[in-house]
C-alpha cells in the first residue's frame, strides 16, 4: 500500500537482490523503481461466503519481473493468486469485489471470458501436477487446448529448453510425465505453462513439495524467465523471496496486503514492524 | 395348523402345458375352500411330467395330453408309482395363422404334413402356386410335450419327421404373439390358447378327407374334428391317495371336469357318464390303499 | 481458437467458443436422464394398467386361469417366507465373514484371495447360482425341489458376496480411535468386535443386507432352475412346502394366452412386486438416516 | 520385589480363537460356494461331454438339444449372446459413461444427490419387470416407430432393456475413477485455458480409462448373464448371427445362452440324457466367460485405485 | 540416560515444578530425586518395517508422579508410549526389541497377555474418543470388559469424580457421551480409564484437541491424579510439560531419549546442547 502510489519509473533494470542492494534502497526510502505496470489491483477483496479472504488490496505488479507473494499461512496469498487469472471463479463459494486489471483491463469485467484470460497466463502449482501422459503430450497440451496446432513439436523443444528440462528428457519425449522425479516434473509443468508463450507466469508455491537441489534449480529457472516473462511467484520461505525476486508483496493475516516494495528494502528496512516481526520469524 | 404345519397338507402337480389351464382352474377353487392344503403346479410338458416328477415319485397328479407311454409305465414301477388314468376333457389341437393370411383358411392333412415335416416346403407357394412365394415362419410346441407327440402322430406319421427349424416352445403364449406378429406364419397349440384370441390370429380349418371341420368345443365333441382332436388325462399315483389332501383334491377334480369350469378355460368337459366312472374308480383305488 | 482471442486485451481478451462446451453439457444431461425418464415412462404405464386389476381380491386370492379371478396372495407369501429365511442365513454368515476380513484377517495371500473370490462371486450371473442350487440343494443334499429351503439357500448364496461386501465397508467405517479405546481398556478382540465395533457398525450392516434382499426377492433365474413350480394355491406350511414368489408369478402370467392377463393382472403383480421392493428399500433408508447423524 | 500377575487366561484365550476360527468359517464360505459352483457344474458338464465331443459343443453351429437331428454346437447361443452384449454395450456405455461426466464434472453436489439414487433404482428393478416392459411395451413402440418388421421376440428390446439396467454399473463405477483423479490435474488444465468440455474429454477421463475400462467390462458381464429379460423378450431362436447383416441380428428372434438354460430347466426333457446334461455344460461356459471378465474388471479397477491413492 | 544410572532415593516429596524448583535443580546439577521405579525401559528399540522409530530407549519412571514425553514430531514419543501397554501389537508391522519391565516383569515375556497387562493401564488418546453409548456406559466399559461387575454405579461415580466430571453430568447419566463439548469428552475418558483403577495412566497429547479452558482443566486434574496413579504424557506444548510434569523425558529425531531428569532440571539447565536448542524453539 505504501508504494502502490509511486509512478513507474524508465528504469528498466531491476534492483539486484542482495545485500549490494541494502544501500540503494535504504537511501531511497518511500521512493521505489518501477517498470511498466502489467497487472494492478484496485481495492480488490475476496470473500469464500461470509468469510473476506482478501482485504482491499491495491498492488501494481510490474512487467517482466519476478514479484514475491509472501505472509503467513492462510493470510490470502493463494486467493490473490488465483484472482489473477480467476481461477478463483471455480470455487463456488467465492466472490470477488474491486478490480484487478491487466494491461489495463479489468478482468472482472462482464465482457471478459476467463477461459481467454487464462490464455495469456500461465500457472504452476504447489506440488507437479503433470497429466498422466507423455511428457511431449504435457508440454503440448496447452497449444492443444489453446488451437496453437502449428509447429508444435518445435515448441515443446523451446518450452523445454526455456525450462531447463530439455537435456535431461530429450531421448524419452514419449515416456509418461509420471515417470519423471519430482523436480524434473515440476520443470515439465513450467514447460508446460510457457509452452502456448503467455504474458505472465504465476507460480503458487513451486518449489514447497521438491528437496533443495530440485529448488535451486526452479529458482534459477525463474529468474531466467523473469527476462521474458511477468513472473509472480507465492512462496512461504522468505529466504526464497529474497533471493529471486525483484518485488515482494507482504501480506498477513486477514488478507491485508500491508507492505509492497522492492524486495531488498522489505527484507532490510521493512517500513511496518508487523512485516519486520513476520521476516524476522517473531511472528508467524 | 400353523404356518409350517406337516407335508401330508401338500400336494404337488406337474405335467402337461396343455391340461395345465384345467387343473389351474379347478385348484384355484378347491384351495379357496381348502386354504390350508399347500396345492403347487407346474407346467413341464406331459413327459417331463411323467419322467422328472412323476415317475421319479416327486408329485402326486402329473397332468398328460396323450395316454402314458409303455416306457413311463415301465420307470413308474421302478420307482414304486402306480399311475392311475382319468381323463379330464377333450381338447381340439388348433392350427393357426395371421388373420391377414387370407389366402388361406383350410389345409388337408397332407398340406399339413408337407408344411410340418422335415424337408418339405419351405414357402408358401410350395403348397399351393397361386399363394404368396414367402417362407413359412412356424410356430410350434416343443419336441418333448404331448402336444408335439399327439401332433406328430396325428399329422407327420411314422414316415417322416417332423422338421426342426421352427420356434419351439414350451410357452403357447409364444406362438400367439409369434403368428400373430407375422403374416407368414403359422402354428398349433392346444384350442384354449385360439379360443382367448379369436381376434389376433386365425383358427384353419382341417380336411380329413371329409371336408373342411372348424376347431370348435361342438366339433371335438361330436367327433368330427379329426385327427386333431384330443382327450386330456390327469394320472394320479396310487400311493399318494394315501393322503387325505390329494384324495380330496382328486374328488374335487373329478366332479368339477363335468362342469363350465373346463369349458371357461377352452376345452370340452366331461360326459357325465365318464365322469361317474372316473369317480367309481377313484373310490375303488381309495379303498385299496386306505384299507 | 486462438484466432478469436484478440490481441489487445484493453478489448478484453476475446471469447472462447463455448459451443462444445454447452452442446456436451446438454448431451450429458440428457444421457443422464435417459434412463430414469424411460423407466419412469414404463412404470406409469404399467401403473396405469394396473388400475382396475390391484385390488383386494387380487392381493388375497390364489391364481385362476381367469384373469378376473387371479390372485397373488401365495407368491406375495412365498416371497416373503423366502426373503426371512435368506435373512435369517446371509446376516449372520455374512457379518461373520466380514468381521474375520476387517478385523482378523492379516494383508497375506489368503485374504485376498478371499476378496477377490467375493468380488467375483458378486458377478456370477444368478442362472448359475441356480444350477448350484440344483446341483446342490436339490441334487446333493436332497432337499427337495422347488420348496422354501432350497429356494432361500440357492438365493442366499447368491446375495451373500454383496452382504459381505456391505458389511466390509460398514466395519471399515469404524473409526480406529473406537477400537483403540476399547484394546486401552483391557478389551479382548472378541470384547471389541462385540461392544464397539459392531454396534456402530450396525446400522450400515442393516442398511446393506435389507438393499440386498431386494436384490433376493426379485430373482427369478435361480428359481426356476431348482424348479420352483409355475403356481402355487396354498400359503407355504413348512421349510419343504413348495414355494413360489412373485418374480415367478408374473413371468408365469406374462406367457397366458389372454391380453387381460398381459396388460392386467401382470402389471397389477409388476406393481405389487415393486411396492413390496421400494418398501424394503425406504426401511433400509430410514435405517441410514435414523442413525447417521450420529458419527 | 512381586512381580504382577499378566498371565494368559485360559478361557479368555479359547474363546478369543474359537471365535477367530468361526468368523474364519464364514470367509471361506466364499471359496467354498466357488469350488461348489466349479463341481456342480463340472460333475455334470463332464457327463455331457462324455456323450457329446466338446470339438463339436464348441465349434458347433446347430443348436438344437430335443429336436432330430439333434445337435449340441453352442456358437449359435454364444451368438445370441453376443448380440445382447453388442446391443446392450451400444445403450449402456455411451450413457453410462457420459453420465458419470456429467456427474463428476459438471453436476452440482445437489443434483448429484438425487440423481444417483435415481439412477441406482434402474440397477434395483427386478429383471423379469425389465422382460415384461421389453415385451409389452417396448416392442410394440418400436414397431409402431420405426418402419421396420419387428419380430415379437427380437434382440432390439430386450438389448435396449438389458442396456438401460447396465447404465448405473458404468455410470457409477466410471464416476468414481473419474472422482478419483486429482483436482490438481483439472486445475492445470483450466490454468492453461482449457473450457470444461477439454478438461472433461482430455484430462479426466483419459486419466480414469482403467476405472472406465473395468466398469464397461463389469456391466457387460452383466449383460451376459441377464437371464429373465432376454428369455422373455428375446425369443427362443438359436441361430447364428450374420454380422453383415445388422438389421437381421436385431429385429429378430435369437437365444443367448442364458435364456437357452432357462428353456432347458423349464423345459420338458425326460431324465438324464445329453439334452438335460447341456444345462451344465451351457452353465459351465458361461461361468467362464463371465468369471474371466469379472475376474479381469478387478484387476484392471485395483490397478486404478492405487493409481491416485 | 544421564540419570538413569541414579539410585531411588527415600524422598517421596516430587520436585515442584514452576520458577522456585530452578535453584534447587540447578544446584543439584546431575543429581536428581526419585520414587520408587514402576516402569522400566532397557535398550528399549521399536522398528516398524525396517524403519527404527524408537532407538535403544533406557529409562526409569517413577511412581505416582508425573512423567512427560517431548520431542519434535515423529521422534517416536507416540510409539514409546504404546510399547508400555502393548497397543504396538496392534499394528502389523511394528516389532520391539529390549526390554520393557512394569514393577520388575518384562511385558514382552512370552507369558505375558497383553490384554491382562493392558487392565493394568489406562490409556487416554490425543482427541476424545468416547463410544456412541451413555456416559455411564462409557464409565463402566473397562468394568465390563473386564469382568468387574461389582458396585458398577458407584464405580461410575467416583471415576467421574475423580475426572472432575461428575457435577457436571450428575443428571444425564445416560445421555450419550457423544453429546458432550470437547473438553468434557475428554474428562469423560479419563474417567472411563480410571474406573477400573488401573495402576498406570498414559496420555497421549490428551489436551491437543483442546480449546484452552478445556486445557487448563485436563492439566489441573492430570496433577490430581498424580496423588495415586503412575502418569505418563505425551505432550507436543513444551509449556505444558514444564506447567505439569515432575520429570521430563526428551526424545529428538531418529527415537533417541536424549535426556531424562526433573522437569526443571531440562527447562532452567539441560544437559544438552540439542534439548537446549529444542526447548528454546531454535530446533523442531
Ligand atoms: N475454497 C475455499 N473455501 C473457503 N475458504 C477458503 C477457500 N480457499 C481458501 N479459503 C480461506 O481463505 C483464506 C486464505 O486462503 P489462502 O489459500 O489464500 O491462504 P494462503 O495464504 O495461500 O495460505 P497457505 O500458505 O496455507 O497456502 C484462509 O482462511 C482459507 O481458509
Ligand atoms: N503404524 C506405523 N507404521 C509405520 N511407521 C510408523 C507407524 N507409526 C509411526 N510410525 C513412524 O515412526 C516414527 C515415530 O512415530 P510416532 O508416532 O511415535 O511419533 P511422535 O513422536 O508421536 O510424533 P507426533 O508428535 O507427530 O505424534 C515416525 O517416523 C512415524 O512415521
Ligand atoms: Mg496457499
Ligand atoms: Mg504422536
Ligand atoms: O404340455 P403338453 O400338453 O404339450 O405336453
Amino acid at each position: 500500500m505504501t508504494s502502490s502510489e509511486t509512478e513507474p519509473t524508465d528504469d528498466q533494470t531491476a534492483p539486484t537482490p542482495g545485500t549490494d542492494g541494502l544501500a540503494d534502497t535504504a537511501d531511497s526510502g518511500g521512493e521505489t523503481t518501477f517498470d511498466r505496470t502489467l497487472l494492478e489491483a484496485r481495492d480488490l477483496s475476496v470473500y469464500y461466503g461470509e468469510e473476506r479472504a482478501l482485504a482491499d488490496v491495491d498492488i501494481e505488479i510490474p512487467e517482466k519481473q519476478v514479484t514475491a507473494v509472501i505472509g503467513p499461512s492462510g493470510c490470502g496469498k493463494s486467493t490473490f493468486l488465483r484472482c489473477i487469472n480467476r481461477m478463483n471463479d471455480l470455487v463456488d463459494s467465492a466472490r470477488v469485489e474491486g478490480e484487478l486489471c491487466f494491461d489495463g483491463k479489468n478482468v472482472y469485467d462482464d465482457d471478459v471470458d476467463p477461459v481467454a484470460l487464462r490464455r495469456k497466463i500461465g500457472m504452476v502449482f504447489q506440488s507437479p501436477n503433470p497429466f498422466p501422459k507423455s511428457i511431449r503430450d504435457n508440454v503440448a497440451y496447452g497449444l492443444k487446448v489453446q488451437g496453437k496446432q502449428e509447429n508444435v513439436d518445435e515448441k515443446v523443444h523451446t518450452a523445454l529448453e526455456r525450462a531447463a528440462l530439455l537435456d535431461e528428457v530429450e531421448d524419452q519425449l514419449d515416456s509418461s510425465g509420471l515417470d519423471l522425479s519430482g523436480g524434473q516434473q515440476q520443470r515439465l509443468c513450467i514447460a508446460r505453462a510457457i509452452a502456448p508463450d503467455p504474458d505472465v507466469i504465476l507460480m503458487d508455491e513451486p518449489a514447497s513439495a521438491l528437496d533443495p537441489v530440485a529448488t535451486s534449480k526452479i529458482e534459477d529457472l525463474i529468474e531466467d524467465l523473469a527476462e521474458e516473462y511477468t513472473v509472480v511467484i507465492v512462496t512461504h520461505n522468505m529466504q526464497q523471496a529474497a533471493r529471486i525476486s525483484d518485488k515482494t508483496a507482504v501480506f498477513l493475516t486477514g488478507g491485508e496486503l500491508v507492505e509492497f516494495d522492492d524486495t531488498d528494502k522489505i527484507f532490510e528496512n521493512p517500513e511496518h514492524d508487523r512485516v519486520e516481526d513476520y521476516i524476522t520469524g517473531k511472528f508467524g | 395348523t400353523g404356518l409350517f404345519a406337516a407335508e401330508g397338507n401338500n400336494v404337488n402337480i406337474a405335467g402337461s402345458s396343455t391340461v395345465f389351464p384345467v387343473t389351474e382352474a379347478i385348484a384355484s377353487s378347491f384351495s379357496e375352500a381348502n386354504p390350508t392344503i399347500n396345492l403347487s403346479l407346474s407346467k413341464t410338458g406331459t413327459g417331463g411330467g411323467f419322467g422328472n416328477f412323476f415317475c421319479a415319485g416327486r408329485t402326486d397328479i402329473n397332468n398328460a395330453s396323450r395316454a402314458i407311454a409303455d416306457a413311463e409305465i415301465e420307470q413308474c414301477g421302478n420307482n414304486d408309482v402306480t399311475p392311475v388314468e382319468f381323463q379330464v376333457a377333450t381338447d381340439a389341437l388348433t392350427v393357426v395363422a395371421n388373420p391377414n393370411a387370407d389366402w388361406v383358411d383350410c389345409l388337408t392333412v397332407e398340406q399339413l404334413r408337407e408344411i410340418w415335416r422335415a424337408d418339405g416346403a419351405t414357402h408358401w407357394s410350395d403348397i399351393n402356386e397361386e399363394w404368396p412365394d414367402e417362407p413359412f415362419e412356424l410356430y410350434g410346441a416343443a419336441t418333448t410335450s404331448g402336444t408335439f407327440d399327439y401332433f406328430n402322430e396325428a399329422i407327420i406319421g411314422e414316415e417322416a419327421n417332423h422338421r426342426s427349424d421352427y420356434h419351439a416352445t414350451e410357452r403357447d403364449r409364444t406362438i400367439v404373439q409369434g403368428v400373430q406378429g407375422s403374416e407368414y406364419a403359422m402354428g398349433y397349440f392346444g384350442f384354449s390358447y385360439y379360443s382367448e384370441n379369436p381376434d389376433s390370429i386365425k383358427a384353419i380349418s382341417v380336411d380329413d378327407g371329409d371336408g373342411c371341420v372348424e376347431p370348435s368345443i361342438e366339433t371335438a365333441m361330436n367327433g368330427e374334428y379329426t385327427p386333431l382332436s384330443r382327450p386330456l388325462f390327469i394320472y394320479v399315483a396310487k400311493e399318494s391317495l394315501e393322503k387325505a389332501a390329494v384324495r380330496n383334491f382328486v374328488r374335487f377334480y373329478m366332479k368339477r371336469a363335468a362342469t363350465d369350469l373346463v369349458s371357461e378355460v377352452g376345452y370340452v368337459p366331461l360326459a357325465e357318464d365318464k365322469r361317474d366312472e372316473n369317480l367309481e374308480t377313484l373310490e375303488t383305488t381309495i379303498e385299496e390303499v386306505t384299507a | 481458437m486462438a484466432a478469436d482471442t484478440g490481441e489487445t486485451p484493453a478489448d478484453g481478451f476475446g471469447r472462447v467458443s463455448r459451443t462444445k462446451d454447452v452442446v456436451f453439457r446438454l448431451l450429458a444431461l440428457a444421457a443422464t436422464l435417459i434412463g430414469i425418464v424411460s423407466l419412469a415412462a414404463l412404470l406409469l404405464n404399467v401403473a396405469v394398467d394396473a388400475v382396475g386389476w390391484l385390488d383386494w381380491q387380487f392381493l388375497t386370492n390364489p391364481p385362476h386361469p381367469n384373469p378376473y379371478e387371479a390372485g397373488f396372495l401365495p407368491a406375495l407369501v412365498g416371497s416373503i417366507a423366502i426373503m426371512l429365511m435368506i435373512a435369517l442365513v446371509t446376516f449372520p454368515l455374512g457379518v461373520g465373514a466380514a468381521v474375520y476380513l476387517e478385523e482378523y484377517a492379516n494383508d497375506g495371500y489368503l485374504t485376498r484371495f478371499i476378496q477377490l473370490n467375493i468380488a467375483n462371486l458378486a458377478g456370477v450371473p444368478s442362472v448359475v447360482y441356480g444350477l448350484l442350487g440344483l446341483g446342490l440343494f436339490v441334487g446333493l443334499f436332497n432337499i427337495g425341489y422347488g420348496n422354501v429351503l432350497a429356494a432361500a439357500f440357492t438365493i442366499a448364496l447368491l446375495i451373500l458376496p454383496i452382504v459381505i461386501i456391505s458389511a466390509q465397508e460398514a466395519i471399515r467405517a469404524v473409526p480406529d480411535s473406537q477400537r483403540q479405546a476399547s484394546y486401552g481398556m483391557g478389551a479382548t478382540k472378541w470384547q471389541t468386535i462385540r461392544n464397539v465395533v459392531l454396534p456402530r457398525a450396525m446400522p450400515g450392516i442393516m442398511t446393506g443386507t435389507i438393499l440386498a434382499l431386494g436384490r433376493a426377492i426379485g430373482e427369478t433365474a435361480p428359481l426356476i432352475m431348482i424348479a420352483a413350480p409355475t403356481t402355487v394355491f396354498g400359503l407355504p406350511n413348512s421349510f419343504f412346502s413348495k414355494v413360489s414368489a412373485m418374480p415367478l408369478q408374473i413371468y408365469n402370467w406374462a406367457s397366458y394366452p389372454q391380453t387381460e392377463f398381459q396388460y392386467g393382472v401382470v402389471a397389477a403383480g409388476v406393481v405389487t412386486l415393486l411396492v413390496v421392493l421400494l418398501t424394503i428399500n425406504s426401511i433400509a433408508i430410514v435405517i441410514r438416516n435414523r442413525y447417521q447423524q450420529r458419527t | 520385589m512381586s512381580q504382577p500377575d499378566f498371565s494368559h487366561d485360559g478361557i479368555r484365550t479359547a474363546r478369543g480363537t474359537a471365535f477367530r476360527y468361526l468368523f474364519m468359517l464364514c470367509a471361506l464360505l466364499s471359496i467354498l460356494t466357488t469350488v461348489a459352483i466349479i463341481l456342480t457344474l463340472l460333475v455334470d458338464a463332464v457327463d455331457f461331454f462324455a456323450q457329446v465331443s466338446l470339438v463339436d459343443f464348441l465349434t458347433g453351429t446347430r443348436w438344437s438339444p430335443t429336436n432330430e437331428p439333434i445337435a449340441f454346437g453352442v456358437l449359435p447361443l454364444i451368438s445370441g449372446t453376443l448380440v445382447i452384449t453388442i446391443g446392450s454395450a451400444m445403450v449402456a456405455l455411451p450413457i453410462g459413461l457420459l453420465t458419470a461426466i456429467y456427474l463428476s464434472e459438471y453436476a452440482s453436489d445437489r443434483r448429484r444427490a438425487y440423481l444417483k439414487p435415481a439412477l441406482e433404482v434402474l440397477a434395483g428393478v427386478p429383471t423379469v419387470v425389465y422382460g415384461y416392459f421389453a415385451l409389452v411395451y417396448v416392442t410394440p413402440a418400436i414397431d409402431a416407430i420405426l418402419p421396420v418388421d419387428l419380430s415379437t421376440f427380437n434382440a432390439l428390446s430386450a438389448s435396449i432393456m438389458v442396456g438401460i439396467m447396465i447404465i448405473p454399473m458404468v455410470s457409477s463405477i466410471s464416476e468414481d475413477a473419474m472422482s478419483a483423479v486429482p483436482d490438481s490435474l483439472r486445475q492445470a488444465s483450466y490454468g492453461l485455458g482449457a473450457t470444461k468440455f477439454t478438461v472433461s474429454t482430455s484430462v479426466v477421463v483419459p486419466a480414469a480409462l482403467s476405472g472406465i475400462f473395468s466398469s464397461f467390462i463389469l456391466a457387460l458381464s452383466r449383460a451376459i448373464g441377464e437371464t429373465m429379460i432376454v428369455a422373455i423378450a428375446a425369443g427362443q431362436t438359436p441361430r447364428m448371427i450374420d454380422l453383415t447383416d445388422p438389421a437381421g441380428m436385431f429385429l429378430d428372434s435369437i437365444q443367448p445362452m442364458t435364456s437357452a438354460m432357462v428353456q432347458i430347466g423349464t423345459g420338458d426333457i425326460v431324465g438324464q440324457g445329453p439334452a438335460y446334461k447341456s444345462l451344465f455344460a451351457v452353465g459351465l461356459t458361461l461361468f467362464v466367460i463371465t468369471f474371466v471378465m469379472n475376474l479381469i474388471s478387478e484387476l484392471v479397477a485395483s490397478r486404478y485405485r492405487e493409481v491416485y491413492r
